[in-house]
């Protein structure tokens, strides 16, 4: 029978001196992990209480929260996270998927193009921004330069700096890094399924499109999932690109919260609105990893 | 058996590795103190002035045996860099370059330090008259009347670029109000196939840059006598709806544009008309950078209901209180806003704040648009004094700029405009009051 | 397979390859062209005649040289304090029931603080690091990387030692050794491929990081890449040809980086949830 | 140096892994704890190792309790079932560890890793990675490893079950020859009966954590304390057939067997009563004979040295094994006769055993 990983028992660890073994071990883990990301929070609950101002800080009560309640720029760059969070989801996930099945297949030289399409995800975000600001520059981007080539008028086509196109245009570039992330998981996801129930349905004589629908997708499912999930915490932090690219314009089509936050509390020096802004994404995030845990922890029981 | 000594081995390399690193971390600490003793640390701006001050700093290096290390920051870390400075007890720079709307927040915040002292272990009672007034004043806390807490450096003040050559092709006059802007940039904009007028739109300082002008020309103003804003009066909604008609024959996309791309279409000959800093006309005068050479007029800024402002945009050399090295700073602070000095900053393109740089032959033959520069800095006005400045600039340029995206009409935009402009001095207040 | 799918299969490559790859291109031939041709419109396919005279402005400037050994130095050094401390834990959250179900509270909090948002911490970070004064120090940004570092450590490691069986543990403790002994001598070196790993992995996270990169630095002495490349966004003009050739640096050691990767990357991006 | 558990309880949670086992491995003695798996017989061999914690009782290794000592301080070697080489050492380094960690001088350990090495013929092979042995090889040099140290007790998991047949076979009598040369007093465990007969001074039958019943080979085979062990060893297995005794036979349904006097006097103070008979013991007869059980054959499975007939009676089966080249067809009507003195008798309800045959 498969044994469960049984820790080591204390005991064997029980002479004299060996009791606190395992305490030995965690105790400097602990006292960093503590002091660098939980105590950070308590600080965070606190200054959430309070208005900072270059001068001094003085007791808000839950002023802050108010504000936020009734700001309308929050709402909306919430509103555009999640926006831009759902689009790049699902453009990532098709592309990835169609681009996993392609490599699974039998193409020369497949690990070779894995590697290379590997690259814009190991890329500093920044250069990223970077890279597609240069591209989207409406005169001497490259973009506009390919499309007058096919005949196109690119004389109104600006893309970062047209309000109503700006956020699709930072969804392309996470895109473009991201994507190759969700495509590795899922072909990681497809070489782990066994060669036998594709026989198996060969022999049944199913199409391409059944086999894809009743084995595939099913099998493949843990992977999408975990990719999804994880996909969808990374979107939810974006900053670095929207920096670069836009920093949160024109107007405000593109402003991120992380943005909205950094801006709140470094540019206008508002230190408590932006503890209490980080605190409400706090909250989001943490419902979110504990639904994201248990369903990872499901599969494993039942695997 | 070997390979149990030769692991052994492997620890010593990990060691060797740790301590190589615990020294490389360790070490900026004192790296900077020894040559610390004899250099100053100037903060600017990423750009032109920052090409010219390090070209200042070697010379000055050359002469006096004193390094200025120079660090440049794009406009809007600048400001978040030198807020987290003021805002800290100990400071990390010796020398700040501050944008003269920020000069209130930083004076406010107790982060500058008063130059009268320095000026006295100098013998000196304050500085000279040759600079000019307007550029004084911004120096001063309260403005105009207050403690100097810094000097001028770059007289920057916005200028009107127009080309004169279609302007006397199609037999007009040089623009005297906006409306004559409008219909010059139409007429010359249809015949010639051109935008008619192009300007900064991105969100921010450069859209609120570009649009005080109209506003005063309008008769328009951001805070009234007392401090309160009057965002949304009927000459501000006039000036925006003008601004927008200026943006139907502006080139596209002309609501992220910054000076970068103002300057690019008029030195490319793409467009008519154009507010823009003093600092660019090197460039449209130079004919390898410029499809214009020699056809650029340059103007004061239009007027309509009132005379025509130009916004000014002084750049300010201070020391910051935090520093450890004030006198170190004020001896390079002196130096390099000395006639001789700014003089050779002038030939590398930063406008001087001295009147007589600006009468200066050799420099006007350099720079025939002296006398215009001279007059509009004159006739400048500052931006709103407030200490909250940075805010309500942010807030502002975010509406002026949907505004010109059309995401809200003029009315619309302004009215939400002055609703947040109006939360955020009351926070302010209220912060200040405890 | 007919000769149409194969063909389909092949173009459908050629898409992907056109969509992912070309901007890499765009980024290194942009780094070559010569000033001059940075503003040709419409932009030039190919830079002639090439030159490095970027890579030289931003050498002689001596910014990217210092900003680069930053960028190195605090990756270098917050991999390491993660990997000495996480290991450790690891080994202990892997190998020792602890009371009270503290290995699930303390497995479950790592997990979750890769799902904050860096923005969450950065603000008290900088306050507190400020407090001691560890602002504009590469010791503040290695403590603050660290922040992100550890708990990814932790969790790749505690996975690498539950793969290892028990017995030989169990078989060096009845040998007599110590239970640091067993550890040093049989734990560690069976899991030295997923240390290298887990290693190159927070290096990529560490030299890519921006956001507390742009909060926790002020000069030159701590200054890193990432932030050094943003800073040529400035008001007058976009330095491109800067800009560009500091991204090819930055991109560089990446490549090979993710050479050696390649075998435990999917681990590495999932947080051990699929063996990749 | 023996080995003695009084009153060992282990418990996981609710559970009872070792249900207060008492037994004594003598000094130099080969001591195998038998039983199926999931009785506890690992449980009890880690629990004397210090690899887990005990519940309640007393483990002495000589005369010392060692219940609060690490592993490490206890003095016994362990072979582990999949013998837990270390695969980033060469053989010689896995066979020197006990030593290295006992900080031994290299000169001393070379000699000693010498010496055990040609005592196991592992000499060729000492540069070797365990990847590269067959699994003969990496299970001596699981024994050297236990041999070098000259530990006070061997302790060993099934070291044998990952051989193929013949190779465990061989490597059976290599490991009992080793232990009487050495004369280190060995907790041997398995779940192989034939093992357990052929290595043990002693055995000591398991299940579900209580010792079933402590003796020598031939004790256990000849007198079975009760139906579990009477089952648990030969193959194959005992027959049992449920019934009650009428004067002097056992009636059942396929039928009535003779009893000796002893045996009915034994089974007279029981109730219902279970005959057990060991395949060897019984013969095929006519259909019709007296004194024999009615069954039909099922199936016959041919072993060479000798034929085994698998019978069914009602619902039961049962197994008879006849010398080579059995006549007998499926489907065909048989009798099975038992000799009286071949018979084990057992009390239905506990299983204990009344009376023991020969057989």
């Amino acid at each position: 029978m498969e044994r469960r990983p049984v820790p080591l028992a204390p005991t064997a660890f029980g002479h004299r001196g060996h009791a606190l073994f395992p305490y030995f071990f965690l105790a400097p883990c602990l006292l960093l992990l503590l002091a660098l990301t939980v105590y950070p929070l308590f600080y965070l609950a606190r200054l959430s209480l309070y208005r900072m101002t270059p001068e001094g800080e003085a007791f808000a009560g839950l002023a802050n929260f108010a504000r936020l309640v009734t700001d309308g720029f929050f709402w909306r760059a919430l509103g555009q996270t999640l926006v831009f969070t759902f689009s790049a989801l699902t453009l990532e996930f098709l592309l990835g998927l169609a681009l996993a099945l392609l490599l699974h297949s039998q193409i020369r030289g497949r690990s070779l193009w894995r590697a290379l399409f590997l690259l814009p995800m190991i890329l500093p975000p920044v250069v990223a921004g970077v890279i597609w600001r240069l591209i989207y520059n409406p005169n001497l981007g490259v973009l506009n330069a390919a499309l007058q080539g096919l005949g196109f008028d690119t004389s109104r086509l600006t893309w970062l700096a047209d309000p109503s196109v700006a956020l699709a245009a930072v969804v392309v570039v996470d895109v473009w890094e991201w994507t190759p992330f969700v495509f590795l998981i899922l072909l990681a996801g497809l070489q782990a399924i066994p060669e036998e129930p594709y026989e198996a349905a060969r022999i049944d004589g199913s199409g391409p499109w059944q086999t894809f629908r009743h084995i595939t997708l099913p099998l493949l499912a843990p992977a999408i999932l975990v990719a999804l999930l994880l996909r969808t915490f990374d979107l939810l932090r974006l900053f670095d690109q929207v920096f670069i690219l836009t920093q949160g314009g024109p107007g405000f089509a593109t402003e991120t919260i992380s943005l909205y936050i950094y801006k709140t509390a470094f540019r206008f020096y508002d230190f408590g609105y932006a503890a209490a802004l980080s605190f409400v994404l706090l909250g989001a995030t943490l419902a979110l990893s504990h639904f994201y845990i248990r369903l990872l922890q499901r599969p494993e029981r039942t695997a | 058996m070997e390979a149990l000594t030769q692991r052994r081995g492997g620890w010593l390399v990990a060691a060797l590795v740790v301590a190589l690193l615990l020294a490389a971390l360790l070490a900026p600490g004192c790296g900077r103190d020894e040559a610390a003793a004899r250099s100053v640390l100037l903060a600017v701006n990423a750009g032109v002035e920052a090409e010219g001050l390090k070209q200042a700093a070697r010379d000055y290096e050359r002469q006096f045996g004193v390094r200025v290390e120079i660090v440049e920051y794009p406009y809007p870390s600048l400001f978040e860099k030198l807020l987290i400075a003021f805002s800290g007890t100990t400071t990390t720079y010796d020398l700040v370059m501050l944008d003269d709307p920020w000069f209130p927040r930083f004076a406010q915040m107790n982060g500058l330090r008063d130059l009268a002292p320095l000026y006295q272990t100098k013998k000196l009672d304050g500085p000279d008259a040759d600079f000019l007034p307007p550029s004084l004043a911004l120096c001063r806390h309260p403005y105009a009347t207050g403690r100097l807490l810094a000097l001028p450096y770059v007289g920057n003040s916005q200028l009107f670029f127009y080309r004169k050559d279609l302007f006397e092709k199609h037999g007009l006059d040089p623009p005297h109000t906006w409306d004559d802007v409008l219909t010059a940039g139409l007429r010359i904009g249809a015949a010639e196939k051109m935008h008619g007028y192009v300007m900064r739109g991105a969100q921010g300082n450069p859209i609120v840059a570009d649009f005080m002008p109209l506003l005063w020309a309008f008769g328009g103003e951001l805070l009234d006598a007392d401090g309160r804003p009057r965002v949304d009066s009927p000459e501000a909604v006039a000036a925006l709806e003008l601004m927008l008609r200026l943006g139907k024959i502006a080139p596209p996309g002309y609501v992220n544009f910054n000076a970068d791309e103002v300057g690019a279409h008029l030195a490319q000959g793409t467009a008519v008309m154009g507010i823009n800093w003093p600092a660019w006309i090197p460039t449209f005068e130079d004919p390898v950078r410029s499809k214009v050479a020699g056809r650029i007029g340059y103007a004061v800024m239009p007027s309509q209901k009132n005379a025509g402002a130009s916004a000014i945009g002084n750049w300010l050399l201070a020391i910051p209180r935090g520093s450890d090295k004030a006198s170190l700073a004020f001896d390079f602070l002196l130096w390099v806003t000395s006639p001789e000095a700014m003089r050779l900053s002038a030939v590398r393109g930063n406008p001087p704040t001295r009147s007589s740089l600006f009468e200066d032959a050799e420099l006007r033959q350099r720079f025939p648009a002296y006398p215009v520069q001279q007059q509009a800095l004159l006739g400048s006005r500052p931006r709103p004094r407030s200490p909250v400045w940075n805010e309500i600039e942010n807030t502002f340029g975010t509406y002026l700029s949907q505004a010109n995206a059309g995401v809200y009409p003029p009315r619309e935009a302004l009215a939400r405009a002055q609703r947040d402009i109006v939360a955020i001095l009351e926070r302010w207040n209220a912060a200040q009051s405890r | 397979m007919t000769r149409t799918r194969l063909s389909l299969r092949y173009a459908a490559l050629g898409a992907f390859a056109l969509f992912f790859l070309f901007p890499l291109y765009w980024l290194g031939v942009t780094a070559l062209k010569p000033p001059a041709q940075l503003f040709a419109q419409p932009p030039t396919w190919w830079p002639d005649p090439p030159t490095l005279a970027h890579f030289r402005d931003l050498l002689a400037g001596a910014a990217l040289g210092r900003l680069a050994w930053n960028s190195a130095v605090v990756a270098l050094g917050s991999t390491l304090l993660a990997l000495v401390v996480g290991t450790l834990g690891a080994y202990s959250l892997s190998r020792f029931s602890l009371p009270l179900r503290l290995n699930h509270h303390v497995s479950f909090w790592i997990l979750s603080t890769r799902a904050f948002p860096p923005i969450i911490s950065i603000v008290p970070l900088f306050l507190i690091l400020r407090q001691f004064g560890l602002v504009d120090t590469r010791l503040g940004l290695v403590l603050a990387y660290a922040a992100f570092n550890l708990p990814f450590v932790v969790w790749m490691m505690k996975g690498f030692f539950d793969d290892l069986p028990r017995e030989l543990e169990e078989s060096a403790l009845v040998d007599g050794d110590t239970p640091f002994g067993a550890f040093r001598r049989i734990a560690l070196p069976l899991v030295r491929p997923g240390l290298a790993a887990t290693a190159l992995f927070c290096l990529i996270l560490s030299w890519n990081e921006f956001l507390f990169a742009l909060v926790l630095t002020q000069t030159e002495a701590a200054l890193t890449l990432p932030v050094g490349i943003a800073n040529q966004v400035t008001q007058y003009e976009i330095r491109w040809g800067a800009m560009s050739a500091a991204g090819v640096v930055a991109m560089v050691p990446l490549f090979f980086v993710a050479l050696l990767v390649q075998r435990h990357l999917v681990r590495g991006l999932t947080y051990g949830a699929v063996k990749g | 140096m023996n080995i003695r558990l009084e009153n060992v309880v282990k418990r996981y949670g609710w559970t009872t892994a070792v249900d207060h086992l008492t037994l004594e491995a003598r000094d130099g003695e080969m001591l195998v704890l038998l039983g199926p798996s999931g009785c506890g017989k690992s449980t009890t061999l880690r629990l004397v190792a210090g690899l887990e914690e005990l519940s309640d009782g007393t483990i002495y290794v000589g005369d010392a309790a060692v219940n609060h000592l690490p592993p490490q301080a206890r003095d016994v070697a362990m072979v582990f079932q999949n013998y837990a080489l270390y695969p980033h050492m060469t053989v010689a380094e896995n066979i020197a560890y006990p030593l290295c960690v006992r900080k031994k001088p290299p000169a001393e350990i070379a000699i000693e890793v010498r010496r055990v090495a040609a005592m196991l013929g592992l000499e060729p092979l000492l540069e070797r990675r365990p990847r590269a042995l067959s699994g003969g090889e990496r299970q001596r040099v699981a024994l050297a490893r236990a041999i070098v140290r000259h530990p006070a007790a061997f302790l060993m998991d099934e070291p044998l079950s990952n051989l193929d047949a013949n190779l465990r076979l061989q490597m059976r009598g290599e490991l009992k020859r080793l232990q009487q040369q050495l004369g280190t007093t060995t907790l041997y465990v398995t779940h192989d009966h034939a093992e357990a007969m052929t290595l043990g001074h002693r055995i000591a039958v398991l299940r579900d954590g209580c010792l079933q019943q402590l003796g020598t080979p031939m004790d256990l085979y000849r007198r079975p304390a009760n139906r579990f062990v009477a089952g648990f060893l030969g193959s194959p297995p005992m027959n049992f057939v449920a019934g009650e005794v009428v004067d002097a036979a056992f009636h059942c349904r396929p039928g009535k067997l003779p009893l000796t006097p002893s045996q009915r006097e034994a089974a007279a103070a029981a109730g219902a009563v279970v005959l057990g008979f060991r395949p060897q013991a019984a013969a095929l007869t006519a259909p019709d004979a007296p004194g024999a059980l009615r069954a039909v054959v099922y199936v016959t499975e041919e072993m060479g040295s000798e034929s085994v007939v698998v019978l069914s009676c009602g619902e039961e089966k049962h197994t008879v094994v006849t010398p080579p080249g059995a006549r007998a067809v499926c489907g065909e009507a048989v009798g099975v006769r038992v000799a009286p003195a071949d018979v084990h008798l057992f009390d239905a309800a506990s299983g204990k055993t009344l009376i023991s045959g020969e057989g």
